[in-house]
C-alpha cells in the first residue's frame, strides 16, 4: 500500500502505450483498468494484468483534465475498459467516445467523482 | 356486463416480461413461471415477446434512465385493458438500489403499476398469487372498459 | 433425434409441475420469508433500523413502533442476528403481493407477532417530459 | 454487393432475457457489422458498494442474481485479504459447495437458453426441469431461492447440518443420470450440431486480444481457469479446466455442459472433506489497505478490487465482472454470419447484462 501514490506526472499519458505493450507482449492479459479520485482531486489509474502466477499492475496518476492515450489497438478487449472509465470519471480517452452507460441528458456527469457530488438515486420517499 | 371477448381474454391472459435493470434474479424467476415446475401455461398464460400480443406485462428491474423511454414505449405499445405487475422488491420500491445514481427507484415512477410483488427475489409461487390477484383487478377493469364502450 | 428418447419417456413419467394455488407451496424449514417482530421484547435501541441494508425497517421509539415495509426487505436475516433480545423472528411464510407496496406496523398494544397493515403512497407514472 | 441495412437487434427481444441492443448492418442475409449498444443495466452498484462496507455484502449479491453468491464471495474474500485472515476449512468448504450449487443453475441456465434459441423448445424445458432440482436444494440449505445471503467477511453465517450434507448427496445421485441424459442429447443430437457448428467462430488469437474469460475463453483453447489458483477450498479437490479448441457455439455449450458434470464432482469431493469446526471468525476494527480478490464466476474471471481507508465508506470498489469481457467480443464473433444465427451466438457467449452494465 503506496500511501502518497505515484506521483502526478504529464507523460505518464504518454506512457501507458508503452507499458502496456511490455505487458502484452510478456503474455499477460488486460483484466482492468481501476480508476480513482484522490483526496486532492487528481486521477489514479491503475493498469492490472494476469500474468500468471499472479496479478501485476502498474499505476500513474494524472489530473482529470488530461488527455489520455488510448490502448485499445494494443488490447483490443481494453476498449470497453477504457469507455467505462470515460463514462464513470469524465475522462479523456484519445478517439473514445463516451455513452457506454450512462445516458445523455439523464444520468449524472460522471457520478463516480467526488465534486461535483454524485446524484443521489431516485429513491425519493427514503 | 363484459363482452365475450374479454371473458375470453381473462382466460388466456399472455405475458411480456421486460428487465429494466434488476439484478436478473426474478427475471430468473418469472423463466421458472414458464418452465416444467411451475408452468404458468396451466393458466393460460403464455409468454410472448411483443407488446402488441400482451395483455399483461411483467416488469422486473428498477427502472434505469436509459430504460425509462423503453419501457414507456412498451407500455404505450401494449393494447387495453392491460395489467403491470412490478416484480420484486426492486420494482416494487427499488429498494436494494436506493443508493444508485442512475435508477428511477420503482415501475410506478415511470408507468401506472397494478400489482406489486414483494421478494428479493420473489418467489415463482409469490409471482402466481400476483397473477391471480392481477386477474381479479382486470376483471373490474374490463368489466368498466366494457361498460363505457356500450354507454 | 437423440431428444425423442427422452421425450418418450417424459411422456409417462409423472408431472413434475407443483399444484401450486390449490396445494400449498412447499416452502422449507428454515426458508427465510418474513420478519415478525415480538414487541414485549423490544428495547428499541434501533439496533435492526441501522443494520439493514435497505433501509425497510423504521423505529419509533416515542410512538413504540417498529416499521417494516414489507417491499422493501430483502430477508438477508441481519436483522435477526443482530437483536439483542431476540425479538425479531423469520419465519417460512412469504409475504404476500398487495395492490400498493405494504407497511406492516409492529405495536406495543397489539399482541405477539400482530401487525397493522398499512399502505405507501402509490405513484401513477410519470408523463413524457 | 447487396445494398446494406442497419437493423435493430433488441433491447426488448424473443431471445434475451435481458436488455441488449446489437445494431447490424446487412448486406442482404449476411452481417457485415455490428455495433453493441449496452448500458440498460447500469444502475451504479460500484458507487453504492462503496457507502458501508457492512451492508455491501447483501448489496454485492444483487449486481447479479445468477451469480450472487460469487459476487459476494468475491467481496468478502477481498475484505478478508484486506483484514488479513484465513477463513476455517469448513467455511471455504461450503463456501466452494454453494458456489458449484450456483454453477450448476447458471450453466443449465445458459444451456436451456441456447436450446431455446435454435428452437429447440423441448429441450429448453428439459435442461430448467433438472434446474429446478439444484434451486430447491439451495432453497433447503440457505433459505432462499436466488440471492443465498450466506457469505459474510470472516466466513458463511449459515452452517450446512449433516442432514443437509446428506441432502446434497442425495440430490447429486439423483441429478447425475438426469445431467448424463441431457449430456448425451447436447453432444449427439444432429439438430443441435447443425445449427451450431462452426458458426460464429471466436479463433484462439482473437480470444486472447479481446481478453475473453470464461468458459468462452476455454472453448477457443485457452487454458486458464481461475480455480486452479485455489481459492476458497478449490485448493483441496482435484479437477483439470475443460477446454475445447474449435472456438464455435457448439464448443461454448459443450464447455459449459462439461462443466456442469465437473461441478458435480467437485460438489462430491467436498461432502467428506467437511469436519466439524467454526463456519466463520469475526473481524474487529474497520479495513484499511487494499486488495484484489478474484473469483471463477460461471461467465468466468470476476475481478473486485478494493481500497478502504479505515473508515466505514470503502475509498473505492471496482468490479470486473466476466461478462463485460465476453459479451463486447461479439464485436469479432458477429460479421461474416447469417441473420438467423444472430440470436444464437449471442446467446452462446452467455451475455449477462446485470454484470455487464452493473
Amino acid at each position: 500500500m503506496n500511501e502518497a501514490g505515484p506521483k502526478i506526472e504529464r507523460n505518464a499519458c504518454l506512457e501507458v502505450r508503452k507499458r502496456t505493450k511490455e505487458m502484452v507482449e510478456a503474455g499477460a492479459r488486460m483484466i482492468a483498468i481501476v480508476a480513482l479520485e484522490r483526496e486532492d482531486g487528481s486521477i489514479e489509474l491503475i493498469y492490472s494484468f494476469d500474468r500468471q502466477p499472479g496479478i501485476v499492475d502498474f499505476r500513474f496518476q494524472i489530473l482529470p483534465e488530461w488527455e489520455v492515450d488510448s490502448v485499445a489497438d494494443i488490447f483490443t478487449g481494453a476498449l470497453t475498459l477504457e469507455r467505462e472509465v470515460v463514462d464513470l470519471f469524465g475522462l479523456k480517452y484519445k478517439g473514445i467516445p463516451p455513452g457506454l452507460f450512462l445516458e445523455a441528458g439523464k444520468s449524472p456527469v460522471a457520478p463516480l467523482r467526488r465534486r461535483p457530488a454524485p446524484a443521489k438515486g431516485g429513491d425519493e420517499d427514503g | 356486463m363484459m363482452t365475450l371477448e374479454s371473458k375470453m381474454r381473462i382466460r388466456s391472459p399472455w405475458i411480456m416480461h421486460f428487465d429494466t435493470g434488476s439484478c436478473n434474479g426474478c427475471d430468473m424467476e418469472v423463466w421458472a413461471l414458464l418452465t416444467p415446475r411451475y408452468d404458468i401455461e396451466r393458466f393460460g398464460a403464455m409468454n410472448r415477446a411483443n407488446p402488441k400480443q400482451a395483455d399483461i406485462l411483467l416488469i422486473t428491474g428498477p427502472v434505469t434512465k436509459r430504460c425509462e423511454d423503453r419501457l414507456r414505449n412498451l407500455y404505450e405499445q401494449t393494447p387495453e385493458p392491460k395489467l403491470v405487475i412490478a416484480c420484486g422488491d426492486c420494482a416494487s420500491t427499488g429498494a436494494p438500489f436506493h443508493n444508485c445514481y442512475n435508477v428511477n427507484g420503482g415501475v410506478d415512477k415511470v408507468i401506472p403499476v397494478d400489482v406489486y410483488v414483494p421478494g428479493c427475489a420473489c418467489r415463482p409461487e409469490v409471482l402466481i398469487d400476483a397473477l391471480v390477484l392481477g386477474l381479479s383487478k382486470w376483471r373490474e377493469k374490463a368489466a368498466g372498459a366494457d361498460k363505457e364502450a356500450e354507454g | 433425434m437423440s431428444m425423442l428418447t427422452s421425450s418418450i419417456k417424459n411422456l409417462f413419467s409423472r408431472p413434475f409441475t407443483t399444484r401450486y394455488p390449490k396445494v400449498p407451496a412447499d416452502l422449507p424449514p428454515g426458508n427465510r420469508g418474513r420478519v415478525l417482530y415480538d414487541m414485549s421484547r423490544c428495547i428499541f435501541c434501533r439496533k435492526c433500523e441501522r443494520s439493514c441494508p435497505t433501509v425497510a425497517i423504521i423505529t419509533d421509539r416515542d410512538a413504540k413502533t417498529q416499521t417494516v415495509i414489507r417491499h422493501r426487505c430483502i430477508g438477508c436475516n441481519t436483522c435477526v442476528e443482530v437483536c439483542p433480545t431476540e425479538t425479531i423472528t423469520m419465519v417460512q411464510e412469504y409475504s404476500r403481493p398487495d395492490t400498493a407496496p405494504t407497511v406492516n406496523v409492529f405495536s406495543l398494544d397489539l399482541p405477539r407477532h400482530e401487525y397493522r397493515i398499512e399502505h405507501l403512497p402509490r405513484h401513477d407514472g410519470r408523463k413524457k417530459d | 454487393m447487396g445494398r446494406a441495412t442497419t437493423i435493430p437487434f433488441g433491447p426488448q427481444h424473443a431471445a434475451f432475457l435481458e436488455p441488449l441492443n446489437v445494431t447490424l448492418t446487412l448486406e442482404e442475409e449476411k452481417v457485415v457489422g455490428a455495433v453493441l449498444n449496452q448500458g440498460y443495466n447500469h444502475r451504479g452498484m460500484e458507487h453504492a458498494l462503496s457507502l458501508d462496507y457492512r451492508k455491501s455484502q447483501y448489496i454485492s449479491e444483487r449486481v447479479c442474481g445468477i451469480c450472487s453468491f460469487h459476487h459476494s464471495t468475491a467481496y468478502c474474500q477481498g475484505l478478508e485479504s484486506i483484514y488479513g485472515i484465513d477463513v476455517p476449512e469448513r467455511g471455504r468448504l461450503i463456501r466452494t459447495i454453494m458456489m458449484e450449487c450456483q454453477r450448476l443453475t447458471s450453466h443449465l441456465l445458459a444451456l436451456g437458453h441456447i436450446a431455446e434459441s435454435v428452437g429447440y423448445e423441448n429441450l429448453f424445458m428439459q435442461c430448467f426441469r433438472e434446474r429446478e432440482l439444484v434451486m430447491t436444494l439451495v432453497n433447503r440449505i440457505s433459505g432462499n431461492r436466488v440471492h443465498y445471503s450466506m457469505n459474510v467477511a470472516g466466513g458463511v453465517k449459515r452452517d450446512i447440518s449433516p442432514e443437509g450434507l446428506k441432502d446434497i448427496q442425495a440430490t447429486m445421485s439423483r441429478l447425475r443420470p438426469r445431467l448424463r441424459e441431457l449430456h448425451r442429447v447436447f453432444s449427439r443430437d444432429r439438430t443441435l450440431s447443425k445449427r451450431t457448428k462452426g458458426i460464429g467462430v471466436l479463433s484462439n488469437q482473437a480470444a486472447r486480444e479481446w481478453g475473453n474469460v470464461g468458459p468462452v475463453s476455454r472453448a477457443s483453447g485457452i487454458p486458464r481457469d481461475i480455480r486452479q489458483d485455489g481459492f476458497a477450498a478449490y485448493s483441496m479437490v482435484k479437477f483439470s479446466p475443460i477446454v475445447r479448441e474449435e472456438g464455435d457455439c457448439y464448443a461454448r455449450m459443450m464447455v459449459r455442459m462439461d462443466e456442469c458434470l465437473q461441478s458435480m464432482d467437485i460438489i462430491e469431493q467436498c461432502l467428506p472433506l467437511i469436519k466439524d469446526g467454526p463456519v466463520a471468525i469475526q473481524m474487529k476494527g474497520h479495513p484499511k489497505g487494499e486488495a484484489y480478490s478474484r473469483v471463477e464466476a460461471p461467465r468466468g474471471e470476476l475481478v473486485y478490487f478494493i481500497r478502504a481507508n479505515g473508515k466505514t465508506a470503502l475509498e473505492r470498489i471496482k468490479l470486473r465482472t466476466p461478462a463485460l469481457m465476453n459479451v463486447a467480443s461479439l464485436l469479432a464473433m458477429l460479421p461474416g454470419c447469417q441473420l438467423a444465427d444472430v440470436p444464437t451466438i449471442t446467446v452462446s457467449v452467455d451475455p449477462c447484462i446485470c454484470c455487464t452494465d452493473r
